[in-house]
This record gives structure tokens, C-alpha cells and sequence, in this order.
């Protein structure tokens, strides 16, 4: 597998615009999107050194963490619909509740 | 039965399962199934009274891997002794007290309650048990929490700060412990011990500034449980803030946790150490007697006063204990079940009028005898108990302690804290007089009804042990006899001061040399057993 | 019969269980107060068994113990229930069973439709067992059982009107001075324990075995604080100087609590003991002297505040007082059997003395009722002539009063001229025999004084209250009559037992049966004794012949005062009270003994304690702890605004750190 | 010819991913992160996974992001465009770059390890890629297999508690 850089720059670079979509977008649905594309880039990551080392750790690996975001998803978007309940908002500057 | 000992202690963790699956609302349910496993676990130690060997070795030993990280091996080492089997019997005998004292006081979050008070026994009981430092400490710091919660959650109007308080005053003294802990496994280590077991650790030899470093951890993280002078501060809070059953069970149980910790860890441990410190915690003992006695006499709150008597009698059970002869650690481990006993009768006593008029303060009572005969009785009962009336518990302990320390080197200690004994008539006698004697003159009181039958139950065990151990204490010093013997003996033998004679030898020196007129007793004629320390030491 | 001796205190326990658990339910008083009697009377049949047995036995046998069970054991320290029969424990188990038979007997009649009967009965024979117990223990911690158990009922039976301010703060005063006491008695207990178990490894707190190790014992060193120790244990039992103002607030029990704990038995435990470790004591002799100057300077204290009071009962309590002070004396020149011996006789008479003044007190306590006057029943201002309503209370109070002035003929007179008799002549203090015996002397003028001032003020004159309540005034029932006359009788005639050697000779040679009956049990203490006794000159029969007569005279003179006084001449006193006012009011004021207690040590200790809890717990040890939290509390009150609550502000921070570290080990 | 192809791919793929955090209509950015969810799913059949890439498809591409997209047309939230928050998309862009660059810094300095695998490209091609991820996930890691299912039942809980009405 010779094109193994190829992959780990695009993640990276992947990785990258989903740390700045956490820190710049306020819309807590876009954060949440944007961790799922960093969990995605470090699953090309493992998929990529997984074929490159010729192991199947990494991509069993990758599994999990597919299985992880779904529960993650599951759990944090009820949150979500739970905070909007609320606050009738998911703007993340409307939650400051541990303020202090 | 082998491991009726890890059924005991864990028998209330299976209570907490099974409360798990009862409905919070249906409050009566979860008391009686709470009381029931209590009893059970009585019950259940009892079967350990009766299978008890009267020898000086640990029984009922369970000795299972339990972790092993790295060089960090703990085991699931449980047993007891003659010291031990008492506060494990105590611990099981007051619970079901302890519980039954709820069934009215409190209505709210009852399932949690019940909750933290069957984990509280089961931390308290695995504390005792543990023949591994490591299990020992794991226990310790569970007992914690539930007492936490319990003060914070079911206290009174400044909850808060007397659980915080209880909390980071423990805790500062059980982290301590707990590097002291690491610190002297790795010295074991050194010495080829294998794990966290105690009885290895008894045989360790550690050099004089090892010992003193280790044992004033040690003695720090106890003395603030006992709890010592100066370090007592949080006992009267937390007390008087604590919901009834917490209080009877700190009385009761906990407190005994630092006098239990001392007499299981730190004595036999580092008895070289804690014979040069003895001197300094008598003092502290008898500083903390004759300051709470005075400081319980001036209290307006019953059960403040109450705490603060917990204070002196738990400065007997150290002066008893670092007599390290056998009377002084009897005296003192049987006035640590008295304590037990009486303290947490009063505790009792004093919940009994709070729940009827939501008020602790000595002035808003008076003249309840007429009122309350039942009660009346029984609170003079306790009283006298607690005061040590011969022919009640408190007296048998609180004079071998006083005996035991006058034949060791504490004379002079043991005259000052016999004096306490003055003290508590006085501030006992008092509190009685204004709560129970004069004139029914206030006329919330005039309605009172007297105890029923729930609470009559409920000091009935109570009263009846206090006769019993002060009459026929028989059957408790002869099983704790051989253990208190053997820790004599174990702390007599290690010590560096090699002077040390067998206490069978008879003195040579003739009894008329002692000058006449003279309190002779500041000088030793002869050096016998107890007294055979560092020349500078005796006052 | 020896071996049933666990019998004694077993009735008087059941007695009170039955009334304490059962009487609110019994209702019955005739039951109640049956059962209570019965019990004591069972313990007295009891107690004259054992008696007539060691009559029948030679006096080196007369010593017999059992032990009932283990007590406690642990380490070297073995103590056991366990009870001694000898001639002075018969002794005092039949007067304390004898007059406790009588005082029940009485107590049926004087408690009448009381609230709480029952509960005055239970604690009643729960009295008479720790009592028991006390005289018959054969270590120093029955004894303490006995000791404290005693001191307990006479808590709980002075504080029997509870609903009294008054009676619940002379309750606590007498358990408090009484446990002052039970620290000295402590203290000597260990001193004597640690010294024999380190210096001879005799490891025992038995008296027994204390006797047979006695002679181990130094003269004087630590005896002697050992003794001292035991002696302020006495002082506190026993009403003694400085402990001694708890006994007539005593007063505020019922009569019958006052005849029996505070007059017969309980106060005279300091006594008692003394009398059992008299081989201990003898020993010391600086504690013999202390105990000697106590008892006359006790003796003579009481008796002039006795002379100023108004309240019957008060007046009583006083003479006990001094009474106790003769009996110190006596055991503190060596004189034990006249020290017993005036225990004994003070028993009756003292006993007949106060049960009397219950009937009085019964009697106008009726009237005034009657009448609905709030007059105080016991004030003998409002007292007189009460001789011809309530003549058999008379007849025996005043046969009681001879007694106790000392009167030849009279119980009283034969032990208290063997107690000043042998304060003049004993061989141990050298010139202070004068000093006590006179002391003891001017005691005994007083006490005549006194004792007939209440009579005359009771019995004669005029009655001076309501002619409406005088009508009702009448003898008090069977009931209270039948003890009076009996102990009335033994007042009279109890002394004869005792007759002086002098006296006894002069009728051709009566043995002085009580001294003989004893001397088993002092004959250890009269050897040691013979260690330091100045072998003086012996005073001749003739000297002895004229001492008597001095206290005769003596008495008469006070008994003199007393009727010029109070029947002669009624303003007298008036006008000596005029005279010195300032000398009446601080007898009248008991010497403002009280408030110099409250002065020197009560109120310093409530202000310490004060201090200590307000000063020291909350300000220095709370303060500590609670500024150590506030510190902490302080730097976190400016890290908190870290905490803004914006996730992007704990993100941006939080990938800052990763980016700073990540950078760190990247490009290091 | 297989390079220009990553080389289109991994131009879709960051454009879309830049697409996502610049969107302001949430819609919008979940449905360019379901193109770059594809273009990744594209990556692992590559990279002879296709069973990978199946799940990629699936799981992310079909469950989660219709499950973010029905959440959002539920939410009915209101794009507002309106506070600019500039230090803020200045600070977090000059902090993903610090990332990019560390990530490239390592990746230049360090060196591929050596294969030490078994399963060779051709192996795989011939037994089958899902054969091979089966067995490997129901025996040596079997234990962990079941623990998840364990967290998705705690998951499943959680989730219906938390949106229940009445919290």
C-alpha cells in the first residue's frame, strides 16, 4: 500500500476543519456534526495503518467506534431535543448552567 | 460456616439489593425489610459469638487474591479476635436499634435512607474485619460517604457545613493514613513481605524515626475519628446536625473506628513509637476529658452536651489504651462497648423529645418527669450509665481504665482524669434535673405523651445491656481476655527499652524506703513492667 | 446461716423490683408498703440469724466469706461479688436492717396518698440492698457498688418531689459532693492497689488480704495518701468538713428518707470504712490526725449553725453533722469501737429524733391543710406546746434528746463520754488531746443546747399557730407510733451494751460486751498502733471519774442556756440576736459556707467552660479550622470566573492544551 | 490513474467537509457531511475494505445523519445570521491550523513502520473481507463485541429517558 501519506494527510486535514468547526460554530446539531467528522477522519486513520501493517485491529477497531457514535448520536441528539424543550434555543451560548 | 464472617458484612449489601426493587412510596414496606435484614445480620454474628474460640488467635479467617498490581498485592484477608468479635457485635446489635429509631423520623427519601444505612454497616462491619491494611482502608472510606450523605441530606438547619466538615476532617486524616499506608509497604517490601496482610506487618522491624513518622500518621488519621482533642470540632457539629440513627450509629460505631484503629493498627504496629508518644496522647486524652466535661457542662443543647460527653469518655478509652498493660486496654475496650451502649442511648433518648417538640434546647423543657415516668426512667437509667454508676456498664470500663493507667506510667494522668469522673455527675446530673425535675411550666410540654411501645422496644436491649455488662462483664473480658494479652505482651516485647522486666517479677526494693510524708508515688521504686520506659518520660 | 448472708441484700432487691415494675400497677398502698417492709424485715430475720450464730462461734472465727460470682477480671485486677461476715459488718447489717425495718414501717403511715408511693418504696429497698451491699462487701469495690448505690437512692429520694426546683438542686448537690468524695475514695483505691501489686506483687483489692499483707504497709508515706484519699471519700459520704453542706439541703426528701439515709446508715459509711481499714489508717499517723482535727472541727461547726436554724428538720441535719464529726473524732484518736459504738447508738436516737419531727411535721402539715394556710409545716416558729396533742411523739423525742446531750443513763451518754474520753486520753497526738477534747466538749454543750431549744420551742409554750388549726393537731397513727416508741426505747437503753470498764466495774465487773464483740476486728490496728503511741502516763480512775462528770455538767449547762432561754425568758434570744446581728446572720446563714462554694468553685467552672466552648472551640480550634477553608475558599472565589459555563470556552482551552503539548513533544 | 482518482476524491471530500462548517443552514452542513461520509466509504474500498465501507455507508451516512437531519427538521430551528462572533472563528481557525500543522510536522517526521500483519492486499481479495473482519471480530474479540451491546442498551435507555416528555 503505497499511498498510505496520501490517506494520513486528508485525515489530518479532515481532522483539522472538524476542530474548527467545534470551536467556531455556535448551532450545538453543527458541533455535534463536526465531532462526527473528526471521529471519521481518525477512522481513516485506522483503516489506513490497518491495510498499510496488514492487521485487522484497526478496522475492528473503527467498528466500535461506529457502534460508539451511533449510541453517542442516540444519547446526545435526545439531549439536544430535551435542551430545546427547554430552552426553546440549542444555541451553545444559551447554556451556562455550570457557570460558576 | 466458614465464611459467616463475609456473610455478615456483606448480608446488608444484599439488604440494599433487595430495597433496590421496592417502590420508594411504600415507606412501611422499606422499613421492615431494612429492620428484617438487620436483625438477620444480628442474628447471623451471633452464630459468630458462638463459634468464637476463647484464644489470643485470629478466627474465621478468610484469605482469598484480591488484587494484584504489580508490587501492590492486596488480598480479601478477613478475620477477627477477641478484639474485634465485641465491636462487630456491637455494630450488628445497635443497627437494628438504629433502625427501628427511624420509623418516624424520618419520612422523607426513605428508601435512600435505608439505603445508606444498611451500606454504613456493611463499611463499619468490613472495617473491623479486615486483616489487610488496604481492604481495612477501602472500608474506612466507605463508612464515609453514607455518614456524608446521611448529615447532609436527613440533617438539621446547617447540614451542609457539619457534613463538609465531617467529610474534610476525616478525609485529611485518612489520606494521610493512606500515604503512611504505601509508605510502610514499601518497607515491608524491603523486609520480604508479601502483601498488604497485617499480621505480617507485626513482625516488621522499623527503626525508631520510621516508626514515629508512621505512627503519627497513623495516630493523626485516628485521633481525628476518636476524635482527640484539639481535633474534636466536628463531632459536636456534626451530631447535633445529624438525623437521630446517624447520630446513634457515630456514637455508637464510627467513633470506635479511631480507638479500634489505634488499638488493631497503630499500637502493634509501631509500639516502640507509640510508647514514646503515650505521654503526650494521655495528655491529650486528659485535656480532652476535663475540656468537654466543662465545655458539655455550659451547653444549651441536649445533644451537643451529649457529643461533648462522647469527647470525655472517648479520652478514657485512649488513656486506657496507651496504659499498655492488659486492665488499662480491657478498661478500654469495654468502655468503647459501653460508650456504644449508653452514648447511643442518649442519642436515642434525646430524638425521642425532639421528634415530639422539634426542639433540642434545655430551656424549652423541665419538669418532664411528671409528664413522661416511662421516660424519665429510663433517661435516669442511661444517665447513671453514662455517668458510670457501679453496677452499670460505664462503671466497669471506666475503672479498669482508671486502674490499669495509675499501675502504668500515667499516674498523674489518671488522677487528673479521675476527677473527670466528678465532672460528668455534674453535667449529667444537671441536664437531667433541668430537662426531667421542677415545674411542667411550659405549657407545650404540658401535652407530651409519654414513650410507646416502638420506642420502649427499642431501649429495652439498650437498658438491658447496660445492666448486663455491669454486673456479669464476665463473658466480655474473658473472650477479649487472650487477644488484649497478646498485644500487651506484643507491645511490651518489641519495645527498644530493653530494661523491661517480665511482670511476674517481684520488686526487691523494701516499701519502707519510701520517704514518709512524701506522696511517694512520683518515683517508682521499683521498675516494673508498665513503667520500665525512658527515665524522661515519667513526669 | 453464714452462707445465706446473700439473702440480706437479695430481699430488699426483690422488694424493689416488685414495686418498681409492678406498683403503679398494685395501687394498694397497704401492699406496696407491705411487701417493701417485709422485705427489710426479711433481711433483719436474716441478719439476727447470722448474728446469734457468731455469738455461738469463738471470736477468732467470726469471719466468714462468700463469694457469689466473678466480677471482674483482667490482668493482675481481680475483683469478685463477693460478701464478709465479721463482727463489725453484723454490726451495721443489723442497724441497717433494724432501723431500715422500722423507718419502712413508718414510711407506710407518713406517705400516705403520696404520688409516686410506690416509686418511694422501690427506692427505699433499693436503698436498703446498696447499703447492704456497702457493709458487706469483702473488696473495696462492692463496697463501691455500695457506696455509689447509695449515693444514687439518696439522689433519687432527695430529689422524690421532683416538681421542687429546690429538691432537684440539693439532689444534685448531694450526688455531686457525694462523687467529689467518691474520686478521693478512687484515688486511695489505686494508690493502695499500685502499691502493693508493684512493690510486693500482691495484686488485691480485698480486705481480707490487705489485712494479712498490712504489715507490709509503711508507716506513714504512701499510706498516708492513700489514707487521705480514702478520708476525703469519707468526708464526702459522711457530711465532713469541707464536703459537708450537701446533707442539710438533704433535707428537702421526705422525713423517713432523712431518718434513715441521712441520720442511721448511709452517712455513717464514711464511718464504716474507716472502721474496716482501720489497719490501713493506723498506720498513717498524719491521716489520724487529720481525721481527728476534721471530726471536732466538724463536731463543733455544725453545732453552732445548728443553733440559729428555724426549720425543724435543718436543725437535725446539723446535729447529724456533728454528730458524724464525735464519730471522726473517735476513729481518728484510735477510739474504733467507741466510733462504731456511737454509730450505733446515733442510729437510734438520731432515727427516733427525725422520725419524730416527721410526726410533727405529719401533724401540722394536716392541721394547716385543714385550714388552707401556706404556713411552713416545719418551721418551729410556728411550732409550741405541742406536748400535750402529740404526747408519745413527745415522750420518745424527748427521751431521744436526753440521749443525745449526753444525759447519764442514756444511750448517747456512754458513747460520747467514751469518745471524749478517749480523745483526752489516747496516746497518739500528743498535746492536741486538750484541743480535741475540749473542742468535743464545747460540740457537746451546743448539742444540748440546741437540741433542747427545739424541744421547748416544739414541745412547751404556747402553740403559735391559728387556734382554728390547733384543734386539728393529734397523735399521729399506730403506724408512726409503734417505731417511734421502739427506737425511742433503744435510744434509752441501747447504750448498756457498751457500758464503760469504770462503770461496769463499779456494778461489779460487767464487761464492756460491744468492745469485746469488736476486738477481732480492731486488734490488728490497736498492735500497729503501739508502733508510734506515746507510752504516756496513764490517767489515773479519778481523772477519768472527773471528766465524766465535766461532760455532765457541760450538758446541763446547754440544756441550762436552753431553758432560760427559750421557757424563761422568750426575749432573750431576741435580744442576743440584736446584740450581734452580724455573729447570728452568719450562723443563721450556715457561715455563708454555700456561696463561698459557689464563689470558689461552681461559678469559676461554668465561667471556664464557657470560655472553653465560646473562646476555645469556636473561636481557636474552629477558628483554625474554618480559616484554613476560608483560604482555600477565598483563592477559589477567583478561579471560578474561569469557569464561564460556555462549552466553547472550556473547548477552545481545552484544544489550546492539546495543540501546546502535542506542539511541545512535536517540534522539541 | 488510481492517484488522480484519490486525488478527486480527496478534493471532494475537504470541500464538502469545509462546506460543513461554513453552511449556516444546518441542512446544508449535514448534508455535505453525508457527501464527505461517501467520499470516506469511497477511501476504505480503496483501501480493500469494502465491508468498511458498506458499514461507512450505512451506519454514519444512512443512520446517524438521518437521525441529525430529522432532528434538525424537528428542532425547526431558525438560521440566524446574525452575531458574528470574528475572534471567535479567528481564535478556532488559528487553532485547527496549529492542529494541521502538528498532524503534517509528525507525520513528515516520522516513518512508516514495517508490514507485520498476515493478511496481505491478495488475501484478502481472495477469502473476503467481511469473511475475515467476521472472524476476527467473533473470536479474539469477542468479549468486547458483547460489551457493546451493553452500551447501546444503555444508550437506548438513556436516550428514551431523556426525551421522554417530562423530565
Amino acid at each position: 500500500m503505497e499511498n498510505l501519506n496520501g490517506y494520513l494527510v486528508v485525515s489530518a486535514i479532515l481532522f483539522a476543519i472538524g476542530t474548527i468547526g467545534v470551536l467556531t460554530r455556535k448551532n450545538a446539531i453543527v458541533i455535534f456534526m463536526c465531532i462526527e467528522l473528526m471521529l471519521n477522519a481518525v477512522n481513516l486513520t485506522f483503516v489506513a495503518f490497518s491495510r498499510h501493517l496488514g492487521h485487522f485491529d484497526g478496522q475492528i477497531f473503527v467498528l466500535f467506534i461506529m457502534t460508539v457514535a451511533a449510541a453517542e448520536a442516540a444519547v446526545g441528539l435526545a439531549l439536544m431535543i430535551a435542551f430545546y424543550k427547554n430552552k426553546e434555543s440549542i444555541s451553545v451560548d444559551d447554556v451556562n448552567m455550570m457557570k460558576w | 460456616m466458614s465464611n459467616v464472617l463475609s456473610l455478615t458484612t456483606f448480608l446488608p449489601i444484599l439488604g440494599v439489593l433487595l430495597l433496590l426493587f421496592i417502590p420508594k412510596d411504600s415507606k412501611g414496606v422499606l422499613r421492615n425489610v431494612t429492620l428484617a435484614v438487620t436483625l438477620v445480620t444480628f442474628l447471623v454474628s451471633l452464630t459468630i459469638l458462638s463459634g468464637f474460640q476463647t484464644n489470643a488467635e485470629f478466627q474465621f479467617i478468610e484469605n482469598m487474591p484480591w488484587i494484584a498490581a504489580g508490587p501492590f498485592v492486596m488480598r480479601y484477608n478477613i478475620g477477627i479476635d477477641g478484639i474485634s468479635l465485641w465491636l462487630v457485635i456491637l455494630t450488628t446489635f445497635i443497627m437494628p436499634i438504629a433502625v427501628l429509631s427511624t420509623y418516624t423520623a424520618v419520612e422523607e427519601k426513605v428508601k435512600e435512607y435505608m439505603i445508606c444505612l444498611l451500606l454504613l454497616e456493611t463499611g463499619m462491619l468490613g472495617a473491623f474485619i479486615s486483616l489487610d491494611l488496604f481492604l481495612f482502608y477501602i472500608f474506612w472510606e466507605v463508612m464515609l460517604i453514607p455518614m456524608y450523605f446521611m448529615i447532609g441530606i436527613w440533617g438539621g438547619k446547617n447540614k451542609i457545613y457539619a457534613a463538609v466538615k465531617f467529610f474534610i476532617y476525616t478525609m485529611v486524616g485518612s489520606l494521610l493514613m493512606l500515604v503512611a499506608l504505601i509508605f510502610l509497604y514499601f518497607k515491608g517490601l524491603e523486609a520480604g513481605i508479601t502483601d498488604f496482610g497485617l499480621l505480617q506487618f507485626f513482625s516488621l522491624k522499623l527503626d525508631m524515626a520510621t516508626q514515629i513518622w508512621l505512627f503519627l500518621a497513623f495516630a493523626f488519621a485516628f485521633a481525628i475519628k476518636v476524635p482527640m482533642f484539639p481535633l474534636h470540632t466536628w463531632l459536636p457539629d456534626a451530631h447535633t446536625e445529624a438525623p437521630t440513627a446517624g447520630s446513634v450509629i457515630l456514637a455508637a460505631v464510627l467513633l470506635k473506628m479511631g480507638t479500634y484503629g489505634y488499638v488493631r493498627f497503630a499500637i502493634p504496629l509501631f509500639p516502640d513509637a507509640a510508647h514514646k508518644f503515650a505521654p503526650m496522647i494521655a495528655t491529650l486524652a486528659v485535656i480532652g476529658i476535663i475540656y468537654a466535661a466543662l465545655v458539655a457542662m455550659v451547653q444549651e443543647d441536649v445533644k451537643k452536651l451529649v457529643a461533648y460527653s462522647s469527647v470525655a469518655h472517648l479520652g478514657f478509652v485512649m488513656l486506657g489504651v496507651f496504659a499498655f498493660n492488659v486492665e488499662g486496654i480491657s478498661g478500654g475496650m469495654l468502655q468503647m462497648l459501653n460508650h456504644g451502649v449508653s452514648t447511643g442511648a442518649l442519642f436515642l433518648i434525646v430524638g425521642f423529645i425532639y421528634e415530639r417538640r422539634h426542639t433540642r434546647l434545655i430551656t424549652d423543657f423541665g419538669g418532664l418527669s411528671k409528664q413522661m415516668p416511662v421516660f424519665a426512667t429510663i433517661f435516669m437509667i442511661v444517665t447513671f450509665s453514662s455517668i458510670g454508676l457501679p453496677g452499670t456498664n460505664g462503671f466497669v470500663g471506666e475503672f479498669l481504665i482508671l486502674i490499669g493507667a495509675f499501675e502504668s506510667q500515667l499516674r498523674w494522668w489518671t488522677v487528673i482524669a479521675t476527677s473527670g469522673v466528678i465532672l460528668s455527675a455534674v453535667y449529667m446530673l444537671w441536664v437531667f434535673q433541668r430537662v426531667m425535675f421542677g415545674e411542667l411550666d411550659n405549657p407545650k410540654n404540658q401535652k407530651l405523651a409519654d414513650l410507646n411501645v416502638r420506642e420502649i422496644a427499642i431501649m429495652v436491649p439498650l437498658i438491658v445491656m447496660i445492666f448486663f455488662m455491669g454486673l456479669y462483664p464476665k463473658p466480655f473480658i474473658d473472650r477479649m481476655d487472650p487477644a488484649i494479652r497478646k498485644l500487651a505482651a506484643q507491645v511490651r516485647v518489641t519495645s527498644v527499652n530493653a530494661q523491661v522486666l517480665p511482670v511476674e517479677t517481684p520488686a526487691g526494693t523494701p516499701a519502707l524506703e519510701i520517704p514518709s510524708g512524701h506522696p511517694g508515688m512520683s518515683t517508682p521504686s521499683s521498675p516494673s513492667s508498665d513503667k520500665a520506659v525512658n527515665p524522661h518520660e515519667t513526669k | 446461716m453464714f452462707d445465706n448472708v446473700w439473702l440480706i441484700p437479695l430481699f430488699p432487691l426483690i422488694g424493689f423490683l416488685i414495686n418498681g415494675f409492678f406498683g403503679k400497677k398494685i395501687k394498694n398502698e397497704a401492699v406496696i408498703g407491705g411487701i417493701g417492709t417485709l422485705m427489710i424485715f426479711m433481711s433483719f430475720i436474716v441478719s439476727c440469724g447470722i448474728l446469734l450464730q457468731m455469738i455461738g462461734l469463738p471470736p477468732e472465727q467470726r469471719v466468714f466469706e462468700k463469694v457469689l460470682f466473678p466480677w471482674i477480671h483482667s490482668g493482675n485486677f481481680k475483683a469478685d461479688m463477693a460478701f464478709l461476715v465479721d463482727p463489725l459488718s453484723a454490726v451495721m447489717i443489723m442497724v441497717v436492717t433494724g432501723v431500715g425495718s422500722l423507718i419502712h414501717l413508718y414510711s407506710i403511715g407518713y406517705m400516705h396518698g403520696e404520688e409516686g408511693f410506690y416509686r418511694f418504696f422501690a427506692y427505699l429497698n433499693l436503698f436498703c440492698m446498696s447499703m447492704l451491699l456497702l457493709v458487706l462487701g469483702n473488696n473495696m469495690l462492692v463496697m463501691f457498688i455500695g457506696w455509689e448505690g447509695v449515693g444514687l437512692c439518696s439522689y433519687l429520694l432527695i430529689g422524690y418531689y421532683f416538681h421542687k426546683k429546690s429538691a432537684g438542686d440539693a439532689a444534685k448537690k448531694a450526688f455531686v459532693m457525694n462523687r467529689v468524695g467518691d474520686f478521693g475514695f478512687l484515688i486511695g483505691l489505686f494508690t493502695l492497689y499500685w502499691w502493693f501489686g508493684s512493690n510486693h506483687n500482691i495484686w488485691t483489692i480485698n480486705f481480707t488480704e490487705i489485712k494479712a499483707a498490712s504489715h507490709l504497709l509503711p508507716y506513714g508515706g504512701v499510706v498516708t495518701v492513700a489514707t487521705l484519699c480514702f478520708f476525703v471519700g469519707a468526708t464526702g459520704k459522711s457530711a465532713q468538713i469541707p464536703l459537708f453542706t450537701w446533707l442539710p439541703d438533704a433535707m428537702e426528701g421526705p422525713t423517713p428518707v432523712s431518718a434513715l439515709i441521712h441520720a442511721a446508715t448511709m452517712v455513717t459509711a464514711g464511718v464504716y470504712m474507716i472502721g474496716r481499714m482501720s489497719f490501713v489508717f493506723i498506720k498513717s499517723p498524719e491521716t489520724m490526725m487529720v481525721i481527728a482535727v476534721v471530726g471536732a472541727a466538724t463536731a463543733i461547726f455544725a453545732a453552732t449553725i445548728g443553733t440559729a436554724q428555724n426549720d425543724i428538720k435543718r436543725v437535725l441535719a446539723y446535729s447529724t453533722v456533728s454528730q458524724l464529726g464525735f464519730m471522726f473524732l473517735a476513729m481518728g484518736v484510735g477510739a474504733f469501737t467507741a466510733g462504731i459504738f456511737h454509730l450505733m447508738t446515733h442510729a437510734f436516737f438520731k432515727a427516733c429524733l427525725f422520725l419524730g419531727s416527721g410526726s410533727v411535721i405529719h401533724s401540722m402539715h394536716h392541721a394547716l391543710h385543714k385550714i388552707h394556710s401556706h404556713d411552713d409545716a416545719q418551721d418551729m416558729r410556728n411550732m409550741g406546746g405541742l406536748r400535750s396533742a402529740m404526747p408519745i411523739t413527745f415522750i420518745t423525742f424527748l427521751v431521744s434528746t436526753i440521749a443525745i446531750s449526753g444525759i447519764p443513763g442514756f444511750s448517747g451518754f456512754f458513747s460520747k463520754d467514751e469518745i471524749l474520753w478517749q480523745a483526752f486520753a489516747n496516746p497518739y497526738h500528743g498535746g492536741l488531746n486538750i484541743v480535741l477534747w475540749g473542742v468535743g466538749a464545747l460540740a457537746a454543750c451546743f448539742t444540748a443546747f440546741y437540741m433542747f431549744r427545739l424541744v421547748f420551742m416544739t414541745f412547751f409554750g404556747e402553740c403559735r399557730i391559728n387556734a382554728k388549726a390547733k384543734s386539728y393537731l393529734h397523735e399521729s397513727p399506730l403506724v408512726i407510733t409503734i417505731p417511734l416508741m421502739v427506737l425511742g426505747f433503744l435510744a434509752a437503753v441501747g447504750g448498756y451494751i457498751g457500758l464503760p470498764k469504770l462503770i461496769g466495774d463499779m456494778f461489779g465487773g460487767i464487761p464492756n460486751y460491744f468492745e469485746h464483740w469488736l476486738e477481732p476486728v480492731f486488734a490488728l490496728a490497736n498492735q500497729y498502733s503501739a508502733q508510734y503511741a506515746h507510752h504516756g502516763a496513764h490517767p489515773s480512775h479519778a481523772f477519768e471519774w472527773s471528766l465524766m462528770g465535766l461532760s455532765v455538767v457541760i450538758a446541763l449547762i446547754g440544756i441550762g442556756i436552753a431553758f432560760t432561754m427559750y421557757v424563761q425568758n422568750k426575749d432573750l434570744p431576741g435580744k442576743f440576736t440584736a446584740t450581734f446581728p452580724a455573729l447570728h446572720r452568719a450562723v443563721y446563714n450556715k457561715w455563708y459556707i454555700d456561696e463561698l462554694y459557689d464563689f470558689i468553685f461552681v461559678n469559676p467552672c461554668k465561667a471556664f467552660g464557657q470560655f472553653l466552648w465560646k473562646g476555645f472551640d469556636v473561636i481557636v480550634v474552629d477558628g483554625v479550622v474554618n480559616g484554613v477553608a476560608n483560604v482555600v475558599m477565598g483563592f477559589s472565589g477567583i478561579f471560578r470566573y474561569i469557569q464561564s459555563g460556555y462549552i466553547y470556552n472550556y473547548a477552545f482551552s481545552m484544544a489550546l492544551g492539546v495543540v501546546a503539548i502535542l506542539g511541545y513533544y512535536i517540534f522539541k | 490513474m488510481e492517484t488522480l482518482f484519490f486525488a478527486i476524491v480527496s478534493l471532494v471530500a475537504i470541500i464538502s467537509a469545509i462546506l460543513v462548517i461554513t453552511c449556516k443552514n444546518p441542512i446544508n452542513s449535514a448534508l455535505s457531511l453525508i457527501m464527505t461520509f461517501f467520499c470516506l466509504a469511497t477511501y476504505y474500498v480503496m483501501l480493500d475494505a469494502p465491508f468498511m465501507a458498506a458499514v461507512q455507508v450505512m451506519v454514519y451516512a444512512g443512520a446517524i445523519m438521518v437521525l441529525i437531519v430529522f432532528t434538525i427538521m424537528l428542532l425547526n430551528i431558525r438560521v440566524n445570521a446574525t452575531q458574528k462572533h470574528s475572534h471567535r472563528i479567528l481564535l478556532g481557525s488559528i487553532i485547527g491550523f496549529f492542529t494541521l500543522i502538528n498532524t503534517i510536522v509528525l507525520l513528515v517526521k516520522s516513518q512508516a513502520a514495517k508490514p507485520v500483519g498476515p493478511f496481505t492486499g491478495d488475501m484478502i481479495r481472495n477469502i473476503g473481507h467481511s469473511e475475515l473482519i467476521g472472524r476476527e471480530m467473533f473470536t479474539t474479540f469477542l468479549l468486547p463485541f458483547e460489551i457493546t451491546s451493553i452500551l447501546l442498551l444503555v444508550a437506548i435507555v438513556g436516550s428514551v429517558i431523556l426525551a421522554k416528555k417530562n423530565i
